[in-house]
C-alpha cells in the first residue's frame, strides 16, 4: 500500500459518535488507523467524591448516575455492597424485585445499544427509533415502580423503596408478550444484511488472550469467546436459580458483539419470565424492615471496615469497594467501571482499520461516559 | 425605430431567448417546489417507517415545513470561517448547483422536454459529473480535516460510479440506437399502452436497471452511499463549514440531484411519461407529467426506502463494490444487449433472412429466444459475480495487536 | 413572581396584562394570516429551529428520547439534528458542564451562527445540579453564555424538553427583525472562550481565576436574551436579596463563601 | 425457596434447577448465501412498519407496529401515581394550614442541598413554633430524587406531577412557600391512592401542631385571612380544587389597555379554544377569574393525568404558553376589522375539520 503522509483526526469532544463527550485522536494514514489515543475526563463530576461526602442513602441517587442507561443495575450494586458491609439481609421478594428490575435494565441497555451502534454505522435512525420503543415501554414500568424514568432511586438497603403492584406485573408481562416480536423485527432487518456483515464481520478484532489480559468484561469478553458473566461466575443476588444461558462469540469482532447482545436480551427474557413464574406473593416482603427505618433516615451506619461486591452490568462488570469507619458516610467509595476498562482496549482494536470503523467499534464496546469518567 | 422594432421582435432569436427564459425559470421554479415535495416525502415517509409522525405542524400536514426551513436557512447570518479560501469556499455550492440544474436542461416532464439534444443521455452523466468539482471545492476550502476527507470520499466515489453508470447506459442506448433522451422514451413506447415494453421488463433492461440504479445512489450520496457527508463519522462531511444560505444551497443541490436521478431512471428505464393515454394530443401532455411525476417521486420513495434499512458502506467496500460487482455486471450486461439485438433484429443483410422470412411468428420465437438467452446469462452472472464478492470480493483484513 | 400556589389550571395565560401586541400573536396562533414580513420571517425560524446534535451526559439520553417514536420532536420540524454547529439554531445543553469542557462548548456556540439559541436542559446545566458541589463541575453554563431558556429536572421529561422547544418558539414569535442581534449595527458578540488552566477556568474580563476548581465561581450568570439581555451579565445585586441568588446560595447560608465575593463580582462586572 | 428436585416435582411453581443453562455460541452467518435478500428482508420489515403507521395507533404495550407518537401538547400520557418531579408543599383546603413544621429532615436528607428552611417564631414569645417561616426550594439543582418526601413524618412534602416548567428567568426557579404551597385536593387529585395511605396519619398530626401555633403562621400566604377556623378533619381535602379554589385566585384588573371589543374576541378564542379541547365552555366571568400572573409557577391538576381522548370534560389546559414575559411593547393593531375576525372563525374551522381527518 502507498504510504501517504500522516494526518491526525481530532474525534470530539463533540462529534456525533462518541457517545457523550470523549475525544480521541486519531493518526491516520489516508483512512486507515496508526494509532488512537483516548483522552477523557470531560464529564469528570466527582462521583466518588460525591460518595464519601453523601451519606449511603444519598449516594443511591447518585449511582443512578453513573451509568445513566441501566440505573436499577447500578443501584443493585451498590446496595449489595453496603448490605455486605453492613450486613443486612434482603428478603426474599425484594430479590425477585431486583432482578426482574435489573434484566429489565439489561434489556433496555442493549436494545438501546444496538440502536446507537447501527445508527453509528450509518442506518438512519431506524433502529435506534425500534431500540428506543423497548426503552419506553421499560421506562414506563420504572416509572410507576420507582417514580421516574431514568433515575429511578428505587433500591434501598435491605430491599426496595416501594413494593411492586400486580397491576405493574401485569405490565411487565405485557411487555415481555412482545418483546419477542421486537427480537424477530430486529433479526429480520439487520441480522442478514449485506452491509451490516460487510462492515461488522472481522471488523474490530480482539482476541481470546488480548481480552483477558485487558482484563475486559461484559459482551466484549464474551464475544472473545471467553464466557464469564458474573451471574455464573459468583452467582450474586438469586441469580443461581433461573436458567439462562451465556452466549459466547467465536472470532471476537464487532459482529460477535451484536450477536452476543441479542442473545443476552433473549437470555434476560428467559429469566423475566421465570422471575415472574416465581415472585413470591404478598406473603413476601419487599424490604427488610429492621432496616426500612434506617435506611430511610440517615443512620445507616455500617460497622469499620471494607466491602467489594459485583454485579454484572451490560456492560460488563461492576464493582463496588467501600470502606466505612464507622460512619453514616463512606470513608473511602470507588467503582470499579466496565466501560472504562473495555475503553482501554480500544486502541488495540480499532488499528489498521478505518476511519469508519472507528466509531463502529467504539458502538459496539458500549461506553456511556457518566461511567467512564465517573 | 422600426428597424429595432424588427431586430427585436420580427427575427427569430428574440423568440426563440425568450422561450429558453420562460423554460429555465420554469424549470427553475418547479425545481425548487419538487425539492420542497422531496425533503417532505423523505421526512414524513421515514417517520413512518419508524412509527412516529414526522413535521406535521406547519401547514396542512406539514406541507409547509421546507418553505420554513428556506426562509429561516436565507436569514441566517453567512459565515466564512477565518481560514477557510473565501472565494472557493463561496464558490463551491454555486458550481454543486449548477451543474444539477444544467442537467435539468434534457430531463423530460412527461412528454415535455426543454431541449433535446443528440447526446441527451452522455450530456446529462457528463454534466453530473462535474458537481464532483464543486465538492472537492467544498472539502479544499473549508481547511477543516473533517470535510477534507468528506471532498476526497466524494470525488473517489463519484468516480468510481461513474464507470458502472455509464457502461449500464450503454447497453440502453445499443438497443435504442440513439443517444437522445427523446428517443429512448419513444423506443419504449407501445402502441397498445402496454408496460411491458418498458425497458425495465427486459433481461437486459433489468440488469442495467439495477445497476444504474445502485450505481446513481452513490452519484447522489444517498445511503447506504452517504460517505462524503457520512455523520456519524465525518460530522457532516464537505458541508462541514457551510452553515446559512450556503448550506441551503448544498441542500437544495442535493435533493435536485436526487430528483435528477429518479427522473432520468424514470425516463430511461420505465417509460418517461409513457401510460396508458400518454399519446392523446392535449390531455396526454397533462397525462405523461403526471405519470412521469408518478414514476419519479415512486423511485425516490424507494430512495427512502432504502435509506430506512440500510447501514452505510465503508469507503474501501465502496470501491470493491463498484469495480468488483458492479463493473462486471454492466459488462455481461453489454454482451447480452449485443446478443438481444443479434436475435432479434439481425435480417437478411446480416445473413438472418430465413428467420426474417417467418414473418410474425418468428419475430415472436425470435423475442422469447433473446429473451431466454439474456435472461440466463444475466441471471447466472449476477449470481457468479455475488458469489465471487461474497467468498473472496470484499477484503477482510486483520488488525495488528500488540501485546500488552 | 406569583402571586398564588393554586390553581391557575385553566388559564395559563394573563389575558388581562396583554399588550395589544400579545393579543394579536395570540389572534396568530389561532391562524389569522400572517400579515407582515416579520411575521414570515419569525414563522420560518419557529417552525424549523435545528439543534445542534450535542450531547453531555443523562439529558443527552432524553433528548435523544424526545426525538425518539414517542415524543418526536420531528413534529416540530427540529429533527435535524445537526452535527456541526454552522448548520445549527439552538443549542441543547444536555446535561453536567465540567469545567474541562467548557471551553468546547463556548467555541460551538461561538461557531453557531446568529440567530441562535440556548436551551440549558436539566438540573446539571442549569446550576451544577446534584454535581454542583463537586470540584469539576460548572454551577451552570449561564456562567458562560446566555441561555434562553431553563428546563428543571434531572433529567426533564422529554415532554419537558418539547415544553422548552414550545417556550423557545413563543420566544421567536416576540422577537422583531429589527432587534435582531445579527442585524444590528455593529460586531456580533463573541463570547470570551475561558482558558482551563491548572487552577481552574481564566475568562477574559474577570480577574484572577474566574472559576476555580473546587472554589465557586466568582460571576454572576448572564441575562437571558429573552428577557432583554445583550450579553451582559446580572449585575444588580438586588437580586440577591429577598430572593436566593444563584450559585452562591449553599455558600452564603452555610457561611462558607465570603460576601465580599459578592462586591468583587460586581467590580469585575463593571 | 431453594429448589430441591423433589420439591420441584411437587410444588405449584415450576422451578428449574439450581443454576441451570450453560454456554450457547452464537451462530455467525456464512458469507457466501448472500445475494441482496437480506437487504430485502429488512426492506420488507419496514414497509410493514410504514404500512401499520397508518393503520393501527399504539393501544396495547405488547405491540411492536403501529403509531407510537403522543403528540405532546394536545395529547398527554397518563403519568402513573409514582411519578415524581419536583416537591411541593401541602396545606390544608379549608384552613389554609400547612402540613409542614419546619422539622428539617428533608433539609438534612436533600442529597444536593436546595432546601432552605427558616423556622417560624412566636413574635410574643420567640420561641419556636412548628410551622415554616420561609421554606425554599432551588428547583434548578433539585434532582427529583424524592428522598425529602420519603422521609417527611408529616407528609408535607410531595413530588408533583407537572413537569412543563421551562422559563427564560434563572433566579425565577428559587421557589418560595407561596409558590411551592398547594391543596391536598390537588396531590389528592394526582395522587388519590398514595395520599390514602397516609391520610389520616398526616392530618392527625396537622390537628396537633395546629393547636401550636398561634395567629397566622404556619397559614399558606394567599389563605390568610380566607380560611375558615375550624380544624380540619381527616379527609378534608374534598374532591377536585373546584370552585372555591379559583374565587381565590386574585381578581386583577382586566382590560386596562384593551379596547372592549378586543376583549370579546379574546372570550371568544379562549370559548373556541376550550370547545377544540372539548371541555365545557367557561362563562367570561371565571376564565376571567382563573387568569394569572405567573404561570410557570402554578401547576395544572389534571394536566397529566388524562390523554387527550380520554374523558373531554378532563381535558388537560393547552399549557403551550406560558406567560409572555410583560414589558412595555407598543400599541399596534387597535382596532382589527371584522373581516379579520371572519377569516379567523373560517381558518379555525378548516383547521378543526383538518384535525378531525387526521
Amino acid at each position: 500500500m502507498l504510504k501517504t503522509e500522516e494526518l491526525q483526526i481530532n474525534i470530539g469532544p463533540q462529534h456525533p459518535s462518541t457517545h457523550g463527550v470523549f475525544r480521541l485522536m486519531a493518526t491516520v494514514d489516508g483512512e486507515t488507523v496508526v494509532h488512537l489515543e483516548p483522552v477523557f475526563g470531560y464529564l469528570h463530576r466527582n462521583h466518588e467524591q460525591l460518595g464519601e461526602i453523601w451519606t449511603y442513602l444519598q449516594t443511591i441517587t447518585i449511582t443512578d448516575r453513573l451509568d445513566y442507561f441501566n440505573s436499577m443495575i447500578n443501584e443493585h450494586g451498590y446496595c449489595m455492597t453496603v448490605e455486605k458491609l453492613a450486613g443486612i439481609e434482603v428478603p426474599e421478594r425484594a430479590e425477585y424485585i431486583r432482578v426482574i428490575m435489573s434484566e429489565l435494565s439489561r434489556i433496555l441497555n442493549h436494545a438501546a445499544a444496538l440502536g446507537f451502534w447501527l445508527q453509528d454505522m450509518g442506518s438512519w435512525g431506524t433502529t435506534l427509533m425500534f431500540g428506543f420503543r423497548q426503552r419506553e415501554m421499560i421506562m414506563d414500568i420504572f416509572e410507576s415502580v420507582g417514580g421516574s424514568r431514568m433515575m429511578c432511586n428505587y433500591m434501598r438497603f435491605g430491599g426496595a423503596a416501594r413494593d411492586i403492584t400486580p397491576n405493574i406485573v401485569e405490565q411487565i408481562q405485557l411487555f415481555l408478550e412482545g418483546f419477542p416480536q421486537f427480537i424477530d423485527d430486529f433479526e429480520r432487518l439487520m441480522m442478514d444484511n449485506e452491509i451490516l456483515l460487510a462492515r461488522s464481520r472481522n471488523v474490530g478484532v480482539l482476541p481470546k488472550e488480548l481480552a483477558a489480559s485487558y482484563s475486559v468484561s461484559g459482551p466484549v469478553i464474551r464475544a472473545s469467546g471467553i464466557p464469564y458473566d458474573i451471574r455464573k461466575a459468583e452467582p450474586y443476588s438469586i441469580y443461581d436459580r433461573f436458567t439462562f444461558d451465556i452466549p459466547v462469540g467465536t472470532v471476537g469482532d464487532v459482529y460477535d458483539r451484536f450477536l452476543v447482545r441479542m442473545e443476552e436480551m433473549r437470555q434476560s427474557h428467559r429469566i423475566l419470565q421465570q422471575a415472574l413464574e416465581q415472585l413470591p406473593q404478598a406473603s413476601g416482603s419487599y424490604i427488610n424492615q429492621a432496616y426500612k427505618a434506617a435506611s430511610k433516615q440517615q443512620g445507616l451506619r455500617p460497622p469499620a471496615g471494607e466491602a467489594y461486591c459485583r454485579v454484572e452490568s451490560p456492560k460488563g462488570e461492576l464493582g463496588y469497594y467501600i470502606v466505612s469507619n464507622g460512619g453514616n458516610t463512606a470513608y473511602r467509595y470507588g467503582i470499579r467501571a466496565p466501560s472504562l476498562i473495555n475503553l482501554t482496549a480500544l486502541n488495540d482494536m480499532c488499528r489498521g482499520y478505518k476511519v469508519a470503523d472507528i466509531v463502529v467499534i467504539l458502538g459496539s464496546i458500549d461506553i456511556v461516559m457518566g461511567e467512564v469518567d465517573r | 425605430m422600426r428597424a429595432m422594432w424588427e431586430f427585436f421582435f420580427g427575427v427569430g432569436w428574440f423568440a426563440t431567448l425568450l422561450s429558453y427564459i420562460t423554460i429555465t425559470t420554469a424549470i427553475l421554479i418547479s425545481g425548487s417546489l419538487i425539492m420542497m415535495l422531496l425533503t417532505w416525502i423523505e421526512r414524513r415517509g421515514l417517520a413512518y417507517m419508524q412509527d412516529r409522525k414526522g413535521p406535521n405542524r406547519v401547514g396542512p400536514f406539514g406541507l409547509l415545513q421546507p418553505v420554513a426551513e428556506a426562509i429561516k436557512t436565507i436569514t441566517k447570518e453567512d459565515i466564512t470561517p477565518t481560514e477557510a479560501d473565501r472565494w472557493v469556499h463561496f464558490l463551491a455550492p454555486v458550481v454543486i448547483l449548477a451543474s444539477t440544474v444544467a442537467a435539468f436542461a434534457v430531463i423530460p416532464w412527461g412528454n415535455l422536454i426543454p431541449v433535446d439534444i443528440n447526446v441527451g443521455v452522455l450530456y446529462i452523466v457528463a454534466i453530473s459529473a462535474v458537481h464532483t468539482v464543486g465538492i472537492l471545492m467544498a472539502g479544499w476550502a473549508s481547511n477543516n480535516k473533517f470535510a477534507l476527507l468528506g471532498g476526497m470520499r466524494g470525488v473517489a466515489q463519484a468516480i468510481s460510479y461513474e464507470i458502472p453508470q455509464v457502461i449500464s447506459l450503454v447497453a440502453i442506448v445499443m438497443l435504442v440506437g440513439s443517444m437522445s433522451v427523446v428517443d429512448v422514451i419513444q423506443h419504449q413506447m407501445d402502441p397498445y399502452g402496454n408496460i411491458l415494453s418498458w425497458h425495465i421488463f427486459t433481461p437486459v433492461g433489468l440488469l442495467a436497471f439495477v445497476v444504474f440504479w445502485i450505481a446513481s445512489l452513490a452519484e447522489g450520496e444517498r445511503p447506504p452511499f452517504d460517505n462524503p457527508e457520512a455523520e456519524s463519522e465525518l460530522v457532516a462531511g464537505y458541508m462541514t463549514e457551510y452553515g446559512g444560505m450556503k448550506f441551503a444551497v448544498l441542500f437544495l443541490a442535493n435533493y435536485l440531484t436526487n430528483f435528477a436521478i429518479c427522473a432520468v431512471t424514470a425516463g430511461v428505464f420505465l417509460g418517461g411519461g409513457n401510460g396508458p393515454g400518454s399519446d392523446i394530443p392535449i390531455l396526454g401532455t397533462l397525462l405523461s407529467v403526471i405519470y412521469f411525476l408518478a414514476k419519479s417521486l415512486g423511485l425516490f420513495f424507494v430512495m427512502v426506502w432504502i435509506r430506512g434499512v440500510v447501514p452505510r458502506l465503508r469507503t474501501d467496500e465502496l470501491m470493491h463494490f463498484a469495480w468488483k460487482f458492479l463493473l462486471p455486471l454492466a459488462l455481461v450486461n453489454i454482451f447480452s444487449t449485443s446478443l438481444w439485438i443479434a436475435i432479434t433484429r439481425w435480417g437478411a443483410e446480416q445473413g438472418m433472412g430465413v428467420a426474417e422470412a417467418l414473418g410474425e411468428p418468428g419475430s415472436i420465437a425470435r423475442l422469447a429466444v433473446a429473451w431466454l438467452v439474456t435472461g440466463v446469462i444475466n441471471v447466472v452472472a449476477f449470481f457468479v459475480v455475488a458469489r465471487i464478492n461474497a467468498t473472496r470480493g470484499i477484503t477482510t483484513y486483520q488488525a495488528t495487536p500488540t501485546a500488552v | 413572581m406569583a402571586l398564588v400556589g393554586e390553581d391557575m389550571s385553566k388559564a395559563p395565560k394573563n389575558y388581562d396584562n396583554m399588550s395589544d401586541e400579545e393579543v394579536q400573536l395570540e389572534l396568530e396562533h389561532e391562524g389569522v394570516l400572517l400579515s407582515t414580513v416579520n411575521k414570515l420571517y419569525n414563522w420560518g425560524r419557529r417552525s424549523s429551529v435545528w439543534p445542534l446534535g450535542f450531547g453531555l451526559a443523562c439529558c443527552a439520553i432524553e433528548m435523544i428520547a424526545a426525538s425518539a417514536s414517542r415524543y418526536d420532536i420531528a413534529r416540530f420540524g427540529s429533527e435535524l439534528f445537526r452535527a456541526s454547529p454552522r448548520q445549527a439554531d439552538c443549542m441543547i445543553v444536555s446535561g453536567t458542564v465540567t469545567k474541562k469542557m467548557v471551553p468546547q462548548i463556548v467555541r460551538l456556540y461561538n461557531q453557531m451562527p446568529e440567530p441562535k439559541w440556548v436551551i440549558s436542559m436539566g438540573a446539571c446545566a442549569t446550576s451544577g445540579g446534584p454535581f454542583r458541589d463537586g470540584y469539576n463541575v460548572v454551577r451552570g453554563i449561564d456562567l458562560y453564555i446566555p441561555v434562553d431558556v431553563y428546563v428543571p429536572g434531572c433529567p426533564p421529561r422529554p415532554e419537558a424538553l418539547l415544553h422548552s422547544l414550545i417556550t423557545v418558539q413563543e420566544q421567536i414569535d416576540r422577537e422583531k427583525i429589527k432587534k435582531v442581534r445579527w442585524y444590528q449595527k455593529g460586531p456580533v458578540v463573541e463570547f470570551p472562550v475561558p482558558q482551563f488552566g491548572a487552577k481552574g477556568l481564566i475568562v477574559e474580563g474577570i480577574t484572577g481565576v474566574a472559576d476555580l476548581v473546587g472554589g465557586v465561581p466568582r460571576m454572576m450568570p448572564f441575562v437571558s436574551p429573552a428577557l432583554g439581555g445583550q450579553g451582559e451579565r446580572h449585575t444588580d445585586p438586588t437580586v440577591l436579596e429577598g430572593n436566593v441568588p444563584k450559585g452562591l446560595v449553599a455558600e452564603i447560608r452555610e457561611g462558607r463563601a465570603d460576601t465580599n465575593l459578592l462586591e468583587e463580582t460586581n467590580a469585575a462586572a463593571q | 425457596m431453594t429448589a430441591t428436585p423433589e420439591q420441584q416435582t411437587t410444588t405449584q411453581t415450576a422451578l428449574r434447577p439450581v443454576g441451570g443453562g450453560g454456554v450457547v455460541v452464537v451462530e455467525r452467518k456464512q458469507p457466501r448465501q448472500s445475494y441482496g435478500q437480506g437487504i430485502a428482508k429488512g426492506m420488507g420489515v419496514v414497509i410493514r412498519h410504514f404500512a401499520k403507521s397508518f393503520t393501527t395507533r399504539i393501544d396495547d404495550k405488547s405491540d411492536q407496529v403501529g403509531m407510537f407518537t403522543v403528540e405532546y401538547p394536545e395529547e398527554r400520557m397518563e403519568l402513573p401515581e409514582a411519578y415524581r418531579n419536583m416537591p411541593i408543599l401541602l396545606y390544608d383546603d379549608k384552613t389554609g394550614q400547612e402540613l409542614c413544621t419546619s422539622c428539617f429532615q428533608c433539609e438534612r436528607i436533600c442529597p444536593p442541598k436546595v432546601i432552605h428552611i427558616t423556622q417560624a417564631k412566636d413574635p410574643n414569645t420567640g420561641k419556636p413554633v412548628p410551622a415554616a417561616e420561609e421554606f425554599v426550594i432551588e428547583y434548578d439543582s433539585c434532582m427529583s430524587c424524592g428522598l425529602c418526601h420519603e422521609v417527611c413524618p408529616f407528609d408535607a412534602i410531595k413530588m408533583d406531577h407537572f413537569f412543563e416548567l421551562s422559563t427564560h428567568d434563572h433566579l425565577s426557579m428559587d421557589r418560595n412557600k407561596a409558590v411551592l404551597d398547594r391543596p391536598i385536593s390537588y396531590y389528592q387529585a394526582i395522587a388519590p391512592n398514595l395520599w390514602a395511605a397516609v391520610e389520616a396519619n398526616a392530618m392527625k398530626k396537622l390537628q396537633n401542631n395546629i393547636k401550636r401555633r398561634p395567629g397566622n403562621i404556619g397559614v399558606a400566604p394567599h389563605m390568610i385571612g380566607k380560611a375558615q377556623k375550624a380544624l380540619p378533619t381527616a379527609g378534608a381535602g374534598g374532591a377536585r380544587p373546584a370552585a372555591g379554589a379559583r374565587t381565590a385566585a386574585p381578581v386583577a384588573a382586566m382590560g386596562k389597555n384593551m379596547p372592549p371589543e378586543k376583549v370579546e374576541r379574546l372570550k371568544s378564542i379562549r370559548a373556541a379554544n376550550a370547545a377544540k379541547r372539548g371541555g365545557a365552555v367557561p362563562s367570561a366571568e371565571e376564565t376571567l377569574l382563573a387568569a394569572s400572573a405567573y404561570t410557570s409557577a402554578t401547576a395544572s391538576p389534571e394536566s397529566g393525568l388524562h390523554t387527550a381522548e380520554s374523558d373531554a370534560g378532563l381535558a388537560p389546559s393547552p399549557a403551550t404558553t406560558p406567560a409572555p414575559a410583560t414589558g412595555p411593547v407598543a400599541a399596534v393593531g387597535q382596532n382589527m376589522a371584522e373581516d379579520k375576525k371572519a377569516r379567523l372563525e373560517a381558518i379555525r374551522a378548516a383547521k378543526r375539520a383538518q384535525r378531525g381527518d387526521e
